[in-house]
């Protein structure tokens, strides 16, 4: 058998077993080929143990399993293959935004006082997936009966948002209008972006005072 | 043994009596091509239903037409392509076949530029006048230029047919769970939500408060949280500058007020020192 | 960038696409890294070169489409790959190809106009079959009386037919305007003429040609 003939065996039982996507037996493979010019058997297998030998190196692998031969995504790259099944993630419920709303404003808090503003017990699964994405950690625990954990905001919470600091989220007073909530975030995003431009380089001091976000210190603070 | 297998293949193929596929054949009847109409037109009947389906329409008979008397399509003698689609109109009526509507319309258009075209020419009435096949001549170059391209679509390499999706067996997968991307808006919609319910517009405290302050409040706890007693001037950082020790200041206040602190000062102007009152 | 890393890439992306068993665009390629750790495009775009090249000789081809990359079985092996699948592929009518070829190049485009360029009327099972198969859609109305649906292709169409846009489709033959046409004819007939009169006996064919009255009268022909 010519080394040519060998090369060919091997792409054809290569592209079948591609375009099957699933095992192929010896007799799938064998009836690929019309039958005046069938390859052996033993042909066959020489050219897949050849493919096996040209998959080394390669992002999948010839396996024999028990109905026949397959070729396998490696299991080494999983990880990232993994990533194209990702489901689209769920939604947040709404107590769990409330929630962590009501943490960002209000911090420190428990989540007795979160219960007692929403008039509804919140789930340990919402706090166990908001401490999980690291948006909430605890900073302490309240001195009383119990010793509840308070609960805070982080740092990636911020950064997720797309925050330097708390003090660009709207006021409270503000939230009220619905309307006007998108606009209000795009203006201080935008005084933000200018802001920047204008400090040129001097960042990280900046970056780090809380009150930065805001031009002016407000002066009913004082 | 490629080309053996190769022709195979499109023998086998071939073999699948379809009219529309015939290239030079004008229909497969019964499985032998037939290549030409008879010169006289006389079909045989089964062949007539075979050959009606074998053109999608009366330009398309009509290029037939055209191509099999070898003329060009810009110099169409109306007259005798006229005869012709005549004849083969009349032996399809004669067949009592059911003639598609849009052949009769043809073969009215066709008699009618027979007839201008024997009319004499205005003498230099305008000079612009067209040619009255020019519509027709426009007509079945369009449709000429899409059969053709519909040819070549079909001789473009496709899936299922020349080449095949490769896939490859899944191997184990790990399973993560993606977190869900949330729009600020959407948590605001829920704040808001919540306010409306707890009526905490009313509070003016909350609204004058700077979100800073909260922040600032929950960064000297968890500094806190270690240790037992921290002095009160490592909770600020002058760096910050002078708004950054108000904050503080500010947030420090809270937190006594709060009671989640407390400041201890052992002597009169000694140093203060300040601690979680619950501490881990 | 090392070798190391390139070929790890490439092994990647090999694996992804095979997973896949569909085309994957760049977003897609990129997000299969996590987001702390992504190669850039220009990397990715590498590795895909590499990994086309590391194809050759194989069952299988790297291939750009409309949605972006696919692994697809090489041409000359499809004979072989055919026998896998008990059904014949499907051949498509005329009246399908010449309707799909209409929309392909000259969408959007209603089923009135396709009609009026092939001179019949398009049956509805046609529209629906090219519907069905995800090749066409429709993209609007157009505003004349009984707003007609207006149709074009879709990304799945170009995929199908190996196309990574519309402008590879092959060249659609030329047309002459009318004007065009009718100086045609003339210059034809003129040739003609000639040609007859070389010729000696002049044929009755050509003198009744009824396109000859329209040319310039000459005075030989006469």
């Amino acid at each position: 058998m010519t080394e040519e003939i060998i090369q060919r065996l091997q792409a054809i039982v290569e592209a079948a077993l591609l375009a099957a996507g699933k095992p192929l037996s010896m007799d799938q493979l064998v009836a690929l080929f019309p039958e005046n010019d069938r390859p052996t058997r033993q042909a066959l297998e020489h050219a897949l143990a050849r493919l096996e030998e040209a998959c080394e190196g390669r992002g999948f692998e010839l396996r024999r399993v028990a109905s026949g031969y397959r070729l396998q995504v490696r299991e080494e790259y999983a990880p990232w293959v993994a990533r194209l099944f990702e489901e689209k993630p769920q939604r947040y419920t709404r107590a769990l935004l409330e929630t962590l709303a009501l943490i960002a404003y209000r911090q420190p808090i428990t989540r007795g006082e979160i219960e007692e503003i929403r008039g509804v017990t919140v789930s340990s699964n919402i706090v166990r997936t908001l401490m999980e994405r690291e948006w909430v950690r605890v900073v302490g625990h309240r001195d009383v009966p119990g010793r509840p954990a308070m609960y805070a905001t982080t740092r990636q919470f911020l950064d997720y948002f797309n925050l330097r600091s708390l003090d660009q989220l709207p006021p409270l007073s503000e939230v009220r209008d619905l309307e006007d909530i998108g606009r209000e975030i795009e203006r201080n995003m935008q005084g933000e972006i200018q802001f920047d431009a204008a400090a040129g380089d001097a960042p990280d001091q900046a970056a780090n005072e809380p009150g930065a976000g805001t031009a002016e210190p407000d002066p009913t603070l004082h | 043994m490629t080309e053996e297998l190769a022709s195979e293949h499109s023998a086998a193929a071939g073999a699948e009596p379809e009219a529309a596929e015939a290239s030079d054949a004008v229909a497969l009847v019964a499985g032998k091509p037939l290549v030409d109409l008879p010169k006289d037109l006389y079909i045989p009947p089964d062949a007539l239903a075979v050959f009606l389906e074998a053109f999608e329409g009366p330009l398309d008979l009509l290029l037939y037409l055209i191509r099999r008397q070898n003329m060009d399509i810009l110099d169409i003698d109306v007259s005798e392509i006229t005869r012709q689609y005549m004849e083969y109109i009349e032996v399809v009526e004669a067949m009592r076949f059911e003639l598609a509507a849009e052949y009769l319309v043809m073969a009215a258009t066709l008699a009618e530029i027979k007839s201008r075209m024997l009319l004499p020419r205005q003498e230099s009435e305008d000079e612009e006048e067209l040619d009255p096949r020019a519509e027709l001549i426009r007509r079945l170059q369009q449709y000429e230029r899409f059969k053709k391209a519909a040819e070549d679509i079909d001789q473009l390499p496709r899936q299922e047919r020349d080449t095949f999706s490769g896939s490859a067996a899944l191997p184990k997968l790990p399973s993560s769970q993606p977190h869900p991307d949330v729009e600020m808006r959407e948590m605001l919609l829920a704040l808001q939500g919540v306010l409306k319910r707890a009526d905490l517009f009313t509070s003016h405290q909350v609204e004058r408060e700077k979100l800073s302050t909260r922040e600032r409040m929950s960064a000297i706890l968890s500094a806190l949280s270690g240790e037992r007693f921290v002095s009160f001037e490592a909770l600020f950082t002058p760096e910050e500058g002078r708004l950054g020790v108000v904050v503080t200041f500010l947030a420090t206040l809270e937190l006594v007020k709060e009671q989640l602190i407390e400041v201890v000062q052992a002597e009169v102007l000694g140093p203060i020192h300040v601690r979680a009152r619950a501490v881990d």
